[in-house]
This record gives C-alpha cells, structure tokens and sequence, in this order.
C-alpha cells in the first residue's frame, strides 16, 4: 500500500498516494492545471513553464507537472497573479509561432490553440518573430515543420525513450534549438522507423502525418480506375472520436458506409487479411516449431518494427516471419484475386488503405516485394486522422450513417482477425489457430488468451499445446523490444536454445489502437478503451478463429492453393535486410 | 615518495615550516616569486619569469631561489613579482617587463634598494600563523 | 560536407575511447580529446565514437551543438578568439571584433578564404585585467587597441 | 647595505595630482635636514588604492599607514616617526569608520582585505604540495580524520554559518546534512569550477592558485557525507587551472592524501576531473549534474534535490570551490573564529574579481559587510580616469545594476536581495559616466539569450524579446509601451523559469528600470545616450564659435560628411554622418560635440 498524503489544494482537503505530483493530484481534485509539454505517457519535461502554482504564501511558484506532492502542502492553482504570469507566458509563446491555424494539419485538437481559446487572447502586445525553417518532407510518413515546433521535447522523448529510435534529438541550443535529427541528415536519412509516435504526442501541428488526402481525391476522379479500400482493425475503434464518439466505441459499419460514399467501389477489411497472415504465419510457425526451423519466430506484421529491425538488430532477419503484413496481403490479393475475379488488370485498381498507422505509408515502397502483382500493391496509406478530414471534408455526416457491410471476397473476418490491432493480439488469433492445427482439436479450452492480453510492456507465457510447450513472449512499445531480443542474443551466446519459440512485436504502445496515425492525445486511458473495443469486436464475432473463416478457405481452395504455396509465396511473403543506421 | 601517515605527515609540515621561516631552502636565502596564474602570464609572467632566472645565471648569483606562485590578486599590475631579501621589507612589484626584473636583481637584490613606482601594497595580511 | 578531408581515427583517440569506455558520463571527456585531436569535431569521427561508446549518434550531436566549446567546422590555422566578458566589452571588446571583420574580410565563426583566419566572440577568457583581450591560437593579447589590430595579424601572417 | 626605513610615497595619479610630487620633496629635505639620509629611503610606489584619502604615505618595515599627507606633515613624519620612533597618530587612517561589522582583531586598521579563501593564492607555489602542507596544508583534513565525526565536522560547518558561494547561498553545512542523512551507498561531493560569470575569475585564480585547498575541502566533504568519489566539474576554457589540478591531484595520490585509506585512517576518497564545454547554464546544479553524466546541460526539476538524488540518481553535493576553499580554514579555526567574521545574515569573506572601470582591478577578498564604496574607492583606488561613478553590477548576468545611492550599503546576501541584485559568484563590474544603462542591460540579456539552454518557453522566449527591446530603445525606436511591456516578460521569466539562469536573467532590467528609468526616458523621449553608448543616437555638432576651419576633421571624416572652406566654421551632414566619431577625436579645439 502506497502511503497517503494529505494536501490542501485550493482549500479543498485531498488526500492521494506519496509520490503523486501536484498535477496528478488537482486532476484527481477535477482541477485542471492548464500544461503543453506535460504528457501521461512521458516524464514531465517542464519545459513550457504554465503549470506553475503557489504553495502557501511562498513567492516562488512551483512547477505542478513535476513536482510532488507533500504533506501539509496549501496549493494555490490559479490566482489573478498566477493566471497573469501564465497568461505572458503564453502569449510569449504565440509571439514565436506561426499562429496559421486555418492551414495547420492540427487545428482544432491544438493543444496550443485550445489554451489561447481558454485564455481568450486576443491580440499579442509582444511583436512575432516566427523563423522560416525548411520543413522536412523526406519520409513518405511525417513531415517536420521546425516553425511551428515549441520545443517542448515530447517527439525526441517518444523517438528516444519510448521507441528507442533516436531519430530526433534536440540539436542546437537556446532559441537556436531544434528538434530534428542528427549530423545534418534529413528524416528519411536518419534512423527514424516512421512509427508518427511523435506526431501522436506532439501537441502543436510541427510534426504531422504527410497527408495525402489530396492523392486519394485524386485517385477518386480518375474513372479508370476501380478505387478500392481497406481498414485496419484498429481504425474502427478510434475513427470516431473525431466525430464525438467515446475512444473504443466500434464504427466499423459506418466506416464502411463512409467510404462507399467519397466514391471506393469496393470495401475490404484489413481483418480478412489479419486472418489470412495467422494462416501464413500460422503455418510457417508449425513448420518451424516442428521440423527445427529457426527459432524463434518473430512476427513482422508492423512496418516500424521491421524498419527498426533492419537497422538495429539485423542479427534477427533470418527469425523473422516472411509473411506480409495484412495491408500488403490485402492490396496484393486485391490486385491479384480480386482482380482476376472482376477481370481488371493490377493496374486497373487503385487501392487505398486507411491505417492507423504512418509507418505504412512507407511500407508499401520498401522494396521490391511490395509489388507483388506487377505495379505497386498500394497505392495509398491515408491514416485514421486524414479519413477523419475526407468524411469531414465530404459533409458527412457520420454519426447518423448506416451500418453497411464490407464487399464479399476479401470482407468477411474472424475475431482473431480484429484483435490485430492490440498488443498480444496477433500472437492470440495465432495461438488459437496453431492450436487446433497441431492438436486437430476443434477449439482451444479457452479461446482468449488472457496471458498476451494488457499493457505490460513484456508479456512471457508458456502455452501447452498437446504434448508440447509454445514459450512465448509479446513486447510493444519499442523500448521495451531490445530487453527480449537481448535475452536471445543472451541464450545463443551461451549456447542454449533461445528462450522463447515466438515473439510478437508492436512498435506502438497497446498495438496499433495507440498508433502514430491515430487521433492526436491518446493516453494509455484511452488506449485500455480502444483495446477494449476491439475486443468486444472479438467477441462479437460468430467465428473467432481465423482458419475457420469461410472466405478464407475459399481463398486458399480456389486460388491460393496451400498457406507457403508457391501462389502464396509470391503474393504474400517477403524479405528482410540489414540496412544502415543511417543513409548517410 | 611513500604514502604519508599521520605522523610523516606532521613531520613534514614541521620542516617545512621551518624552511620557510627561515626563508632559507636549499641555501638560498633571497627568493624571487613570480605570480603565474593566467592572467599574469597573459601579461608576460613567462617572459618575466625567463628573465630573472637568466639575469640571475648571467650575475652569478646563487643565493637566489626562483619561484612561480598564484595570482596575487592585483591584476592591474600583472606581471607582479615578489622579492624576499633578508634585512629588507618583503615587497611585491608590479608590472615587471624584463627591464623592470633586470633593475630588481640589480638594484633590490644587488642594490638593496626598493624601485621606484612598481611596488604595490600587499592585498592582505597573512591569517595563517 | 564540411568541404574538409575525411579524418581517420588515430591509435591514440582510438586508445583513450578505449580506457573511458566504461566509466559513465564519459561523452563529453571523449569529445574533448576528439577535438584537441583534429581541432573540431569531425563528422565520420562521430559516426566511429558513436559505435565504440555504443551511444546513439543523436545523443552526440545534441551534446556538442549544446556546448559551444565544440566545433563542427574546422577553425583558421589562426583562431582569433575576441572575449566579450562584460570587463572586455565594456572596454571596447566590440570594436575589436568589428575592426577584425573589416581587416579580415570575414565575420564572426568563419574562416578567411586561405583558411588561415578565423574569429570566434568568446566568453570571459579570465583576463579582465587586461581588457580588452584576444586569443590568437593560445597566446594572449591584452589591453588590445583596434589601429594595432593589422599589425599583430600580419604577424601571423608572415608566420605561415 | 639595506635601509633602516623606506617610506612609500603613493605615486597614483590621484596621489600625485594630491601634491605627491611636492610631498616627495619636502620627506626627501626633511630627511637630510635630519642627517639620516643613509638610513632612509623614499621610494614611489604604484597606486595603493585609498585614492580619496591620497596621498598615502607608508613607513617600513612596521608598515605605519599615513592618510592625507600633506607636504607640510614631513617635517613631523620625520622628527617624529624616523628620528624618534613615535607614529604620528593624527595622520593614522580612522579605523573607527566602518570597522563595526568585522569582528576579527589582528586585521591591519587600513586594510580592508581579509584573506581567507585566498589565503595561499600569491604565496605558495601551487605545484607543490610541500608549500601547501607547510601552511597548515592538511592539517583539517588530519584533525578530521583522527579527532572528528562526521557529524561532527557538519556541525562545526553549520556553526561556522557559511553560506554557498556560487550564487543562492544556501547553508552549506545544510546541504551537507541532508545528502549525509541519506541512506549509505554510493554518494557523491561534486566541486563546482564551472565559473562562467562574465567577468568572474575568483575560482580560476583559487584553482591555478592553491588546487590543495579545494582537494582536502573535497575530501574533508566526502569524510562527513559519506562519499568515496569525487568530482571536478571545470570549465574547458581554464588549461592552466586544470593543469594544476592534475599536478595536485597526482602529488596527493602520491602521498596517500588521495585514495585508498588516507594517512591510514581507513578512509577512502578519490577525485576525477571532468570538463565543462562553454555553457553558463551549467554552473546550475542539476545542468550540472546532466553535463558530468555526458549529457546535455539541461536543468532538471527540483526537488528532487541533488542531496537526495543527484549525480546518476545518487545523492550528491554540490559546492563552488570558494565554498570549498573556506572548510580547511572553518576546521582550523573553528566555527566561532569564522563566524564572527561578516554580518548576522552573512558570514565569512567574499571574494571579488573587480574589474571594469575601476582604477586597481584585481582579485580581491573582503569580510561579509564591507561596502561597496570601500571596495570601489579604497581598495579599488576609485573610478578610473577619475569619472563619476554610475553603476556596479554584482552576481554577473544574474545579478543587479546597483546604484551609488546604495554605495554605503554593508555587502551581504540579504542586502544585495533588498536592492535587487545578488551576491552571485562575485564579478563586481564597475561602471562609469561613459557607459550607458540600456546598453549594459542588452549586453548582458544578450549573453543570457546566448546560454539559455533553450529548454523553458519562459526564459528561451523571454530573453529574446527582452533583447529586442533593449534593442530598440538603444537605437531610439523604443516606447513606453516597450518598458511596461519588459516588466511583465521580466515578471514572468522570473516566476515561470524552471531554473536559476531563467529566474535571474532578467535582474539586470529589473534593476535597471528600477533606478535608472532616467536614462530610459532619456532613450525614449528625448533620443538621447547620455554616455554616448547608442551609436544611432549620437549626434556630432561642430560648434561655429569655435571651428576654426582648420578641416582635420573633413579630411579624417571616412564617408565624407563634413563640408566646409578652410579657416570658415566647417558642417556635418547628419544625413551621412556614420557615427564613428572620427571628428570628435580629431579636433583641437573641441569645436565637435557629441550629444
């Protein structure tokens, strides 16, 4: 048990466990302390100097966000001379920002804009001085526009200790400073895995997804093309926040009908391709695991993850699973299958998916695998934030939309499918196939796998499965990646055999609910929501095993032929190299 | 030099002390210190210092130890010099080119007589003994 | 992109990394003797002490472009290092600096077109006895006055 | 053979205007006429400070200190003094004057330095560790090995009342309690050389002076903390300081005064050096600390503070080597000795770097209460070129501009708060007539915009806007809306900054629109620089009367701004005027004013 600390704030007693800071504390007292740099998911960096409060009559203010609590402590937030000195501070800020919300990607869930709001500014006594800073445009994924940026170091704290990247650094000092990355290279040059876990957390517009909404509505008009989509699992359970929904409330039926009316002719779910990827990955695990394949395996379903691998611990290429991931399994089996179905060339289509996601946008031009059918696999990554602004953009009204249903053929998906989108999730749908593959039992004794499940950063189990034992282990996050694939390097090194038989990767905290291209402010609050969501989808579902999808089998049966087939292989399997840390 | 225990300690400072009453080291009984913290060898403490030592070979003098110490603390007289002649006032001078330390040795230390317009006032007095 | 030669790591540098590997908080030790090696802070001298400490290559850029004892352009043959310590300033620091641009022909952290000067405004440099001072490559110039200025840099210049 | 007596004649410009030429003369006949021409020299001396009491007058080898002698007194000085050996009491400096807040007997009357930190700067010869140990060098260190406590040792700190050098002033003995009342383990005893004041040498000049002092005050620290590893935390900048220090260090280690079981106490202590880079900000504790991790120097939030979780995490004290230089002689002396020394606010001596535009700049030491007109005036021998006094700043960029009606105040911590500046590490800048308020303030914002570390909205913002202004009213663009307007960025950089660069670096305005809103106004209304600073707002006039149309000015005018016939009044085109004041220099008949 935490000890208690009694504190007045405000006047009104409150009482919460030691260790908690003056922040934290109001919250729980429902006061809020406006802040810009704070975020939950990262130690307080105190750097943009509004959270200041009084403790009694002392002259010198406190920072809340980082300073705890402590007995007896009389907190005082918010007094004329508190709010006058916040006030400054923030004008100060505006006085150095480019201040174009009606351009920026962010208006609207502007942490800066909705404090000026609240602060009712209106006109700035201090003059502006806003730098004209080259903005960086080199990744597919995230553009970084200096002159917008704050220099709260929320994106290098996320790149840095969250993901483990080190791709952003401060750079410079004093007002000089910038956040960018090292030795005068651009992003696309440094180390960075495209995960947009900056542009998530960051609270201005300064690092943002590269929107190509403009593409999409391009690709749109262009009638010679059958324009066809995707969601990912986890798009359904946060896409409407941006129209009012509750975080985890699932909209998968009015995405659908979104999308069917900005124009996509056909509708297919990314869940569908989550299935097929258990059957690939499923079957090349059973192989490995028992004919002594390279152990273990590693799942690569998470382009930032592969990316990060590539460069960081190319040591593990040979452990990885060939399987696409689900986005690139879709495009190539709608360029190919689909396509043969409906007679169109590859080229015919224009695939669009909607991910949650930035990393994706690069992945479908990683290499030459990406396109399997002839022309590039997918045409366009939109995440869920650009898909918000189409339906926006379009004067759809959202909330009132029917639900519809997915196109047939590559629509249909299990549970095991949807779960994709949350941490644990892939090794679940996995699990719960290998299962009945190996043993030839018709279901596991419990379909849920609560071991992989919550947010522990590193999650280990042992499953039994028949006469044999799976050891397995689920890291996301990326910090929290390195601490298994060095406990491996550890066991081979001592000439043991590798601890683990398959390890699931996520780069994003929670999975992709909590990804880089999904709705700015998630907290791990929201993400439980998310999470959640999806797996109320799970267990909504009829089927929850992905071999037992029926559009599955029929896939396999009237065109794949056998999961690792040759069909199989060229459509849906790919390879991984070492690359450099930086492309210098 | 082995590692000093309590008493090799106390001895030590004792004949030390004793040395440095006596201002009497190696059987030199005038000592010349030439302040040698940067700034004063910003302002020629160096060449200051060089000078001394060859006007003092050149003399023939070999009762006259020459040695560097910190800043005096009189930083608009740098380079200063102090000089300890037996019988005479210890005074310290400043700004000492190498002609100012060439009329020291002649006239202070052969001399016995002070220069004029480069003494300065000690800064304090000593609290140690 | 520094337009200079690319700098190999010398046994010594290689040898000291090598003694401070282990002791933390040794980045900025190690930077140090990098730049007394090379004068500056070469970038594919980064990229190596980057592997041997096992430190992220952004961790060590942010450190040296946080401290500006650390350069990244190799400095003139001559560094002319003008303090602008509050004494030096109120003592004329300013026009010493304004008088080198014009002599020179090159402003504040360049180098002149032979490579043989450069100017750097510095922080006190401890001399404020003798304001204003300026550094050219470690030997000390006090009480300088600007019509002395072309005189002590053709020195130099007959030097190299 | 040598003298019997010298007598000091100050030869000061003061002193010499003061009839020193004439008094010189009159000892000089005096002296023959008494016949002990042989036994008496009169020598001229350099300026000895005390200006304003000038001219100054010193019998050796006692070292009589005369005041105001006037030619008249040599007769007396003579007969009574060298002849008969009687001082001359009525020429004696009044040592009732201002000697109230210094406890200490045994300081000479006239002098108004006290050395304690600086006790062996000037005197030992810092690469040897003999000279070190032969003035009581080692001897706290001993008494606290063998006869002390730890807790001991805290208290007798606590006692003695000193208060931290580097710029707040907090207790030292406190700070020494709280890391030693952490639970045992890996601690730490950081000494702060990180000197960056511009302006400031006093630890440069302690370190290339008397390194021991600081290794056994470390040690002595480590001793009664808890701690077994030491840092030096030293500016890049300073080679010769950190030369000496290895020199030191290496001699200690040499002679087991350094590492496993000193003097075979069975205590262990080491020191590493560690360099600094060139950033202020880390002269701030917790930059500090981040700077010696290899880390950038960014401040961190307190608390916790360093005394609980400091150096990676380990509790860890941080003192300035002034600080550190006082333990041996507090261990020595005892509390009682030192805290009688200086003010009930502050204790013990204050070292100065005091330089500007003053006569005899230098490193000075001086008990807690001296004022700063004793400063100025006596030991610094007054403003040079004789101009008026107009400001001095204390504590560096973070400090005060402190204005002569306040040059009578005592110098301690809580003095300098109530005027608005800070005692800080002890740059002691002078100003005179000649320099310009606004324009010292932009200086100084200028360097603090420059180290900021970037991180805070407050201060990276603040200080920039701050120097924009200052800009502007240098050059005659400001309002008065600019002034309100630098209050309130002032205000709130000072109450929103995380750390103590922030929170200080607008104290130059503060204090500057608090007591010289004047030369403000004067920029503002009347687009005036009094001192002729502001280069936009000088205006060079030739006066008609007396031009007398010599033109040495047109012709040394560089962009051809001045007109005019020869032997007719000449003209200056104020279009083309550049302001480079070339003219006015040149005149002989100061026909050119500057206004």
């Amino acid at each position: 048990m935490a000890t208690m600390v009694q504190l007045e704030i405000n006047g009104v007693p409150v009482e919460v466990p030691a260790g908690t800071t003056i922040l934290n504390a109001a919250r729980l007292a429902h006061i809020k302390i406006p802040t810009l740099c704070y975020h939950p998911d990262l130690k307080a960096g105190a750097s943009c100097g509004l959270c200041i409060v009084r403790n009694g009559n002392s002259p010198k203010l406190l920072r809340a966000c980082c300073t705890e609590v402590a007995p007896g402590m009389k907190i005082t937030t918010h007094d004329a001379d508190i709010v006058s000195v916040r006030r400054t501070v923030l004008e100060l800020i505006l006085a150095n920002h480019p201040n174009d919300c009606l351009q920026c990607p962010r208006s609207g869930n502007c942490e800066l804009q909705t404090l000026a709001a609240d602060f009712g500014l209106r006109d700035n006594p201090f003059p502006r001085e806003v730098a004209q800073l080259p903005v960086d445009r080199s990744t597919p994924s995230i553009v970084l526009n200096p002159s917008k940026c704050i220099k709260c170091g929320r994106c290098a704290d996320v790149c840095q200790h969250m993901q483990n990247v080190w791709a952003l650094e401060f750079i410079g000092r004093g007002e000089k400073t910038l956040m960018m990355p090292a030795a005068g290279v651009s992003l696309n040059e440094s180390p960075c895995i495209k995960c947009g876990q900056c542009s998530a957390h960051c609270p201005v517009g300064a690092i943002y997804e590269n929107d190509e909404t403009a593409k999409v509505w391009e690709g749109l008009r262009e009638t010679s093309k059958v324009p066809v989509v995707q969601i990912a699992p986890a798009v359904r359970v946060a896409l409407g926040e941006a129209f009012g929904m509750q975080p985890g409330e699932l909209s998968t039926g009015k995405i659908y009908a979104a999308l069917r009316r900005l124009g996509f002719k056909k509708v297919f779910d990314t869940n569908f391709s989550a299935d097929v990827t258990i059957m690939e990955e499923g079957t090349e695990f059973i192989k490995r695991f028992t004919s002594g394949g390279k152990l273990p395996l590693i799942t690569s379903c998470c382009p930032a993850w592969t990316d990060w691998m590539e460069k960081y611990a190319p040591d593990f290429t040979e452990n990885f699973s060939s399987a696409k991931s689900p986005q690139q399994m879709l495009s190539a089996l709608a360029k190919s299958y689909f396509a043969e179905k409906e007679n169109l060339r590859p080229e015919d289509i224009f695939m669009v998916s909607v991910m949650p996601c930035t990393a994706k946008k690069f992945e479908i031009s990683r290499c030459e695998e990406m396109s399997a059918t002839g022309c590039q696999d997918t045409d366009v990554v939109i995440t869920t934030r650009e898909l918000a602004r189409m339906i926006k953009s379009s004067g759809i009204d959202f909330i009132s939309l029917p639900e519809e249903c997915a196109d047939e053929l590559l629509g249909h998906y299990t549970g095991a499918g949807t779960i994709f989108g949350v941490t644990g999730g892939v090794m679940e749908a996995a699990l719960r196939t290998a299962y009945c593959l190996i043993t030839g039992e018709k279901t596991p004794p419990s379909i849920v796998f609560e071991c992989v499940r919550g947010m522990d950063g590193v999650k280990e189990a042992e499953i039994v499965i028949g006469d044999k034992t799976v050891r397995i282990a689920v890291a996301h996050q990326m910090s929290n990646v390195e601490k298994v694939l060095d406990s491996v390097r550890q066991d081979i090194a001592e000439g043991r055999k590798p601890r683990y038989d398959f390890i699931e990767v996520m780069a994003c905290r929670g999975g992709c609910i909590g990804g880089g291209g999904q709705p700015c402010g998630a907290t791990d609050e929201i993400r439980a929501k998310r999470t959640a969501g999806l797996y109320r989808d799970d267990e909504r579902c009829v089927l929850r095993m992905s071999h037992q999808n029926p559009e599955i089998q029929a896939l396999y049966k009237n065109y794949l032929g056998e999961p690792g087939g040759e069909k199989a292989e060229k459509l849906l399997h790919t390879h991984y190299h070492r690359r450099p840390v930086y492309a210098k | 030099m082995s590692k000093l225990t309590l008493d090799s300690l106390r001895k030590l400072r004792e004949e030390k002390q004793r040395s440095l009453a006596l201002r009497d080291s190696e059987n030199k009984d005038v000592q010349v210190v030439v302040g040698m913290g940067t700034c004063g060898i910003a302002a020629g403490a160096k060449d200051t210092f060089g000078a001394i030592v060859d006007i003092i070979a050149e003399k023939g003098l070999t009762n006259v130890l020459v040695r560097q110490t910190g800043c005096m603390g009189l930083c608009h007289s740098e380079p200063t010099v102090e000089v300890v002649v037996p019988g005479m006032p210890a005074i310290i001078y400043g700004k000492v080119d190498v002609d100012v330390a060439r009329r020291i040795v002649d006239e202070h230390i052969i001399g016995h007589k002070l220069l004029d317009n480069h003494i300065c006032d000690r800064p304090a007095v000593d609290i140690i003994h | 992109m520094s337009g200079n030669k690319e700098e190999k790591l010398t046994p010594e540098l290689e040898a000291f990394i090598g003694e401070w590997k282990s002791k933390p908080g040794n980045l900025i030790m190690v930077l140090h003797r990098v730049q007394q090696t090379y004068g500056y802070i070469p970038r594919e001298i980064v990229f190596k002490v980057s592997e041997m400490l096992n430190v992220p290559l952004a961790k060590i850029y942010g450190v040296v472009t946080f401290y500006n004892f650390f350069k990244l352009k190799k400095a003139g043959r001559y560094n002319i290092q003008v303090c602008m310590g509050t004494a030096c300033y109120l003592r004329g620091g300013e026009d010493i600096i304004k008088e080198l641009e014009k002599i020179l022909g090159c402003g504040v952290n360049c180098t002149t077109e032979d490579g043989l000067f450069s100017i750097e405004a510095v922080r006190c440099l401890g001399c404020c006895g003798l304001a204003p001072v300026m550094v050219v490559s470690g030997e000390v110039h006090g009480k300088v006055v600007a019509s002395k200025l072309p005189e002590i840099i053709e020195k130099y210049r007959k030097l190299a | 053979m040598a003298f019997k007596n010298y007598i000091l004649v100050c030869g000061g410009t003061a002193c010499d205007s003061g009839r020193g030429v004439e008094l010189t003369e009159a000892l000089r006949r005096e002296i023959e006429a008494a016949g002990i021409a042989e036994d008496i020299q009169i020598v001229r001396t350099g300026c000895l400070g005390f200006c304003e009491k000038g001219p100054i007058v010193k019998v050796l080898p006692e070292g009589t200190f005369y005041v105001s002698v006037k030619p008249e007194d040599a007769q007396e000085i003579v007969k009574e003094h060298l002849v008969k050996g009687r001082v001359v009491d009525r020429l004696l400096y009044n040592h009732k004057q201002g000697k109230s807040l210094v406890g200490v007997e045994g300081i000479d009357f006239y002098q108004k330095q006290f050395r304690i930190v600086l006790r062996n700067c000037g005197v030992i010869d810092p690469t040897k560790i003999e000279d070190y140990i032969a003035r009581d060098g080692y001897k706290a260190l001993e008494k606290v090995l063998f006869e002390m406590k730890p807790d001991q040792v805290i208290d007798e700190v606590l006692r003695s009342g000193l208060r931290g050098r580097g710029g707040a002033g907090f207790p030292t003995g406190k700070k020494w309690q709280f890391a030693a009342a952490q639970p045992a383990g890996q601690k730490y005893m950081v000494c702060n050389a990180d000197e960056g004041d511009p302006g400031a040498y006093m630890d440069r000049s302690t370190l290339e002076g008397d390194p021991h002092s600081i290794l056994e005050a470390m040690t002595i620290a480590g001793y009664s903390i808890g701690a077994s590893k030491g840092f030096i935390y030293i500016r890049a900048e300073y080679p010769l300081a950190i030369k000496r220090l290895e020199t030191a260090i290496a001699a200690s280690h040499e002679y087991g005064l350094l590492g496993e079981n000193i003097l075979g106490s069975g205590f262990s202590f080491d020191i590493e050096l560690r360099f600094g880079a060139g950033a202020f900000v880390c002269g701030e504790e917790t930059a500090l600390l981040a700077s010696i991790e290899g880390e950038r120097g960014m401040p961190r939030p307190r608390p916790p503070f360093p005394a609980v979780k400091g150096l990676w995490g380990r509790p860890t004290v941080i003192n300035n080597v002034e600080t550190l230089a006082n333990i041996p002689v507090i261990i020595l002396k005892g509390a009682d000795w030192f805290n009688k020394i200086g003010t009930e606010d502050s204790k013990g001596t204050k070292v100065f770097a005091l330089t500007g535009k003053v006569k005899n700049t230098g490193l000075i030491e001086v008990p807690m209460g001296t004022t700063l007109r004793e400063i100025i005036f006596d030991i610094g021998g007054g403003i040079k070129d004789d101009r008026k006094f107009k400001a001095a700043q204390s504590g560096g960029p973070s400090g005060g501009m402190i204005p002569p009606q306040y040059l009578d105040v005592p110098i301690d911590y809580g003095a300098l708060a109530k005027i608005g500046s800070i005692m800080g590490s002890g740059g002691l800048i002078v100003m005179d007539e000649t320099d310009c308020i606004p324009d010292i303030a932009k200086f100084y914002l200028d360097f603090t915009v420059d180290e900021s570390c970037g991180k805070c909205a407050p201060c990276r913002i603040g200080g920039r806007k701050l120097l924009n202004y200052l800009g502007r009213i240098c050059e005659g663009r400001g309002t008065l809306e600019d002034i309100e307007n630098m209050r309130k960025i002032s205000d709130a950089m000072c109450r929103a900054s995380l750390c103590g660069l922030g929170q200080t670096a607008s104290n130059p305005v503060r204090s500057s629109l608090t007591y010289f809103m004047d030369e403000y106004l004067e920029h503002i209304n009347e687009g005036k620089c009094r001192a002729g600073k502001c280069k936009k707002l000088i205006r060079y006039k030739i006066d008609p009367e007396k031009c007398k149309g010599c033109t040495l000015c047109a012709r040394n005018c560089p962009v051809n701004a001045i007109s005019g016939s020869v032997k007719q009044p000449h003209v200056i085109d104020q279009s083309k005027c550049i302001k480079c004041g070339a003219c006015f220099d040149k005149c002989k008949f100061n026909a050119i004013s500057r206004g």
